[in-house]
C-alpha cells in the first residue's frame, strides 16, 4: 500500500490543478452565462420582456374610439367601419397619451383614398376601384363620398 | 353598400373585446412599464398568422405601419414585412415576374395589363414564425429563439451581428439592422400581442386581408378560419413548422 | 332552384360543340377505326386537367367510370383514378387522416363528426402526366413516354415489367396490370380525347369539379379557369412540371 | 513501303471482322428495332396510335342527346342540366352503336342519388346534402323529385 502512494507529489499538484480549473469555470460560468439564460430554453429568458418593453407606436381603434364615439357611430353600417383609425390616421399613440399637446394631422383626402381604390389588375375584382379619368369628376374624393361613410345612398 | 346587420354586431363584438384588454394595458404602456401588464402568461398563448391573399389590395399600409411601429430603417431593403405583385403569364406558370417597390409601401404603378390573360395579385410577406425554424438552430450564442408563445424573437443584446440566421431563412425574411449591426426581423409586434393589442400590421389593414391568432385560445377566430379555408405554408418541404397561412396562395408563390 | 340564362346559354354552347365533333368522330369509333378520325393533329394540342376541390362532393363516379372505361382491375388496388377523403385535425395540420375505400367507388361511410373543428374534403387523384416526369426518365427501354400533345403513355406492347416506373412516380399513380404484367396508369382517355370526347372522369362527374383543358386552344375554357382561380401543383418542390392543376388545394394535401 | 505491309494478313482479317461485325450490329437494328421508334422521341411512335385505338364506353352526352333531346329538353333551368347522362345512367356506347339491341337498364333512383346527396362533413357545405331520418318522407326520392328536374317549384 504504502508503495503505491510514494510517488504522491505529483497526485496531490494534478488535484489541485484540477480543483483550480474547476472553480476557475464555475467563477467563468456565473459571470459570463447570464441569469435567464436557459430560463425558457437555450436563450437569455429575460430577452422576451425586454423586446417586449418596446414602446407602442399604434394605439389601437379601441383607444380612439374611447374619445371619438361619435367618429365610430357615423361609420355605422359603412364598408369602412372595420377599418382601424390609424389605417388613415397614421400612428397615434402619442396622442392618446397626450392628447391635448400631440394633435394629429388630417390624412391627405385623395392620395389616402386611392392607395386603396385606384384600379389595380393585381386588386381583387370584387374591391371597388376607380379609374381617374372614367371617374365623374375632379372634386376631391369626400365631397361626393365623406370618409367615414363613403357609400352614396 | 351596407354591411348587414350581423356582420355588424360580429365586428363590433371585437372592438368592444379588444378595446378593453387594449385598456387595461395602455396605463402600463404609458407609465413605460409595459412588461409589468397583467394577464400575461407565454404558457397560455401560441401565435399564428393568417393572411387572405383573396382580399389583399396591395395598399402597403402593412408595410408602412411595420416601419412606423418598430424603427425599422427607411431604406427600401430593410424590412419586417412586405408586399409583393405577382404577375404569372399563363406560358411559363412557375416563372412569375415579381416586384415589390419599396416593400409597396408606395404602392404599386400600373405595370401590367389586366386582359392579357395573365393573372396577378398581392402576396404580403413577413417571418413565417417557424416551430422549427432554420434560424434559431443555426444561431450560435442563443441569440435567437422561439418564444413559449410561438414567436421568433431576436435578442439584440446577445446577437453577434454573424449573420448566420440571415443565410438560414428560406424565406428571406431576416436581415442586419444597419444600425446595431445586428440581425432582425418581424417581431409578430409582441410588445402590442403581450398587451392585448393586435400587430401594427394588422390594426392597419383595411380588408382583413391579415389577421393574427392564438392557437391556445379556443375562442380566437384563428380556429374557425383555418377550418373553413384552404390554406398553405410556403415552402411546405421545408418542414420548418411555418405558422403563417395563406388562403389563396397560388402554385407560383415561393 | 334555377340557373341563370347566361349559365344555361353557356352550358348550351358548350353541348354543341362537343356534339358536333364527338358525333363526326363516333362514325369511326363504331367501325373500328378510331385512329383514322379525321381532325386531330398531335403538335396543335396539349393537355392538361384542372381539378376544383371545392367543388368535388367525393361520388366516386370519376374513379367508377375509369374502371368501366379502361377495363382496369376490380380488385381496390388497382385505379388510375381515385379519390382521397382528407380529415384535418387543429392540433395536427401536416398529419391529417387520408383514407380512400375502394378509391371513394363505393362512396365515403360517415366516419367523423363535422362538428369538432376538423376541416376534411375531397380530393381526386390521378397520373400528374408530367412534362418532366421521373416514370419516363428511368423506363430502360423507352416503354413511357411523354406524347407531343402532353399525355404520359405506356406502350404496353415494349414494357417489360421492371416496376422502375411504379418506384419513381412520386404521386403513387401506376400499377403494374395485375393481367398483362406491364406497367399501367391514367391515359387521360387518350383513345377519347383524340376524337373530341373528355375523358371518361369528366364526362360522368356532375359537379365540374374536373375539367381536361387544351393548352394549346386560345379558346379552351382552361385558360379562364387557370387566370381565375388560384392554382396548385402536388409536390412543386420535385420540378416535375405537372399538369394537373388543383383548386382550392389545401396545405395538408401530399 | 514493302516492309510495312509485310505481315498484310492480319490486318486484312481485323477489317474482315470489322466489317462483318458492323453489317450484323445493322441487321440486328433493323430487325429489332420497331420502324416507328424515335419518330416522336425515345419510344414508339405507333404506340400512340395504338393507345388510342381502344374502344370507348362511354358515349359523351352528346351522343345521347342526338336522340333523346326530350330529356334534355325535360332538363332545361335544372340544376341537373350540366350533368352527363352517363353519369347515373352507366356507359352507353355499346347502346349508341346498337341502340334496339343493347338496352339500358333504369338506374336504382335512390342508391344513386344518395351517392351524390346524402350528407357528408367532407362536401361542400353550399352543396344540398340530406340527412335519411331528418328527411320528410319514406317515399322514393323520384316521387318528388323527378330525377331530371329535381327541383320543387
Amino acid at each position: 500500500m504504502k508503495e503505491l502512494f510514494k510517488d504522491k507529489e505529483h497526485l496531490v499538484r494534478m488535484v489541485g490543478l484540477f480543483g483550480i480549473g474547476f472553480l476557475l469555470f464555475g467563477l467563468m460560468k456565473i459571470i459570463l452565462v447570464p441569469n435567464s439564460f436557459g430560463l425558457y430554453g437555450h436563450y437569455r429568458g429575460d430577452s422576451l420582456a425586454e423586446v417586449a418593453a418596446q414602446p407602442v407606436a399604434y394605439a389601437g381603434r379601441g383607444a380612439c374610439i374611447d374619445c371619438h364615439s361619435d367618429i365610430d357611430e357615423a361609420r355605422t353600417g359603412s364598408k369602412h367601419a372595420v377599418i382601424g383609425c390609424e389605417a388613415c390616421h397614421g400612428p397615434l399613440a402619442a396622442h392618446v397619451a397626450e392628447p391635448e399637446k400631440l394633435k394629429p394631422k388630417l390624412p391627405d383626402g385623395e392620395k389616402i383614398c386611392l392607395r386603396c381604390h385606384l384600379a389595380n389588375p393585381a386588386r381583387p375584382v370584387s374591391f371597388p376601384q376607380i379609374t381617374l379619368k372614367d371617374h365623374s369628376t375632379d372634386d376631391p374624393c369626400t365631397s361626393c363620398h365623406p370618409a367615414h361613410h363613403p357609400e352614396i345612398s | 353598400m351596407t354591411i348587414d346587420r350581423r356582420e355588424f354586431l360580429l365586428q363590433t363584438g371585437k372592438l368592444l373585446i379588444l378595446t378593453s384588454s387594449a385598456a387595461a394595458a395602455l396605463e402600463y404602456v404609458l407609465a413605460g412599464t409595459p412588461e409589468e401588464a397583467p394577464g400575461y402568461t407565454v404558457a397560455d398563448h401560441y401565435w399564428a398568422m393568417m393572411i387572405d391573399i383573396e382580399k389583399c389590395i396591395g395598399c402597403g399600409n402593412c408595410a408602412r405601419a411595420c416601419k412606423e411601429e418598430n424603427g425599422v430603417s427607411r431604406q427600401p431593403y430593410y424590412f419586417r414585412t412586405w408586399v409583393e405583385r405577382y404577375h404569372v403569364r399563363p406560358e411559363e406558370p412557375e416563372l412569375p415576374d415579381v416586384d415589390s417597390p419599396n416593400g409597396g409601401i408606395d404602392g404599386f404603378p400600373e405595370k401590367y395589363r389586366g386582359d392579357d390573360g395573365s393573372k396577378s395579385f398581392f402576396v404580403p410577406k413577413l417571418c413565417n414564425h417557424c416551430a422549427h425554424s432554420p434560424c434559431t438552430q443555426v444561431c450560435p450564442v442563443g441569440a435567437t429563439f422561439e418564444s413559449p408563445d410561438g414567436v421568433v424573437l431576436v435578442d439584440k443584446k446577445y446577437c453577434l451581428g454573424c449573420r448566420y440566421c440571415v443565410q438560414a431563412c428560406p424565406y428571406g425574411c431576416r436581415y442586419i439592422d444597419p444600425d446595431k449591426k445586428v440581425a432582425d426581423k418581424c417581431t409578430l409586434c409582441y410588445h402590442r400581442i403581450r398587451k392585448g393589442l393586435t400587430t401594427a400590421c394588422c390594426e392597419v389593414c383595411p380588408t382583413g386581408a391579415r389577421q393574427i391568432g392564438d392557437l391556445k385560445d379556443p375562442n380566437d377566430p384563428v380556429h374557425e378560419f383555418l377550418r373553413t379555408h384552404k390554406t398553405q405554408v410556403l415552402k411546405p418541404h421545408m418542414a420548418t413548422g411555418s405558422k403563417l397561412y395563406y388562403n389563396g396562395l397560388d402554385g407560383s408563390v415561393r
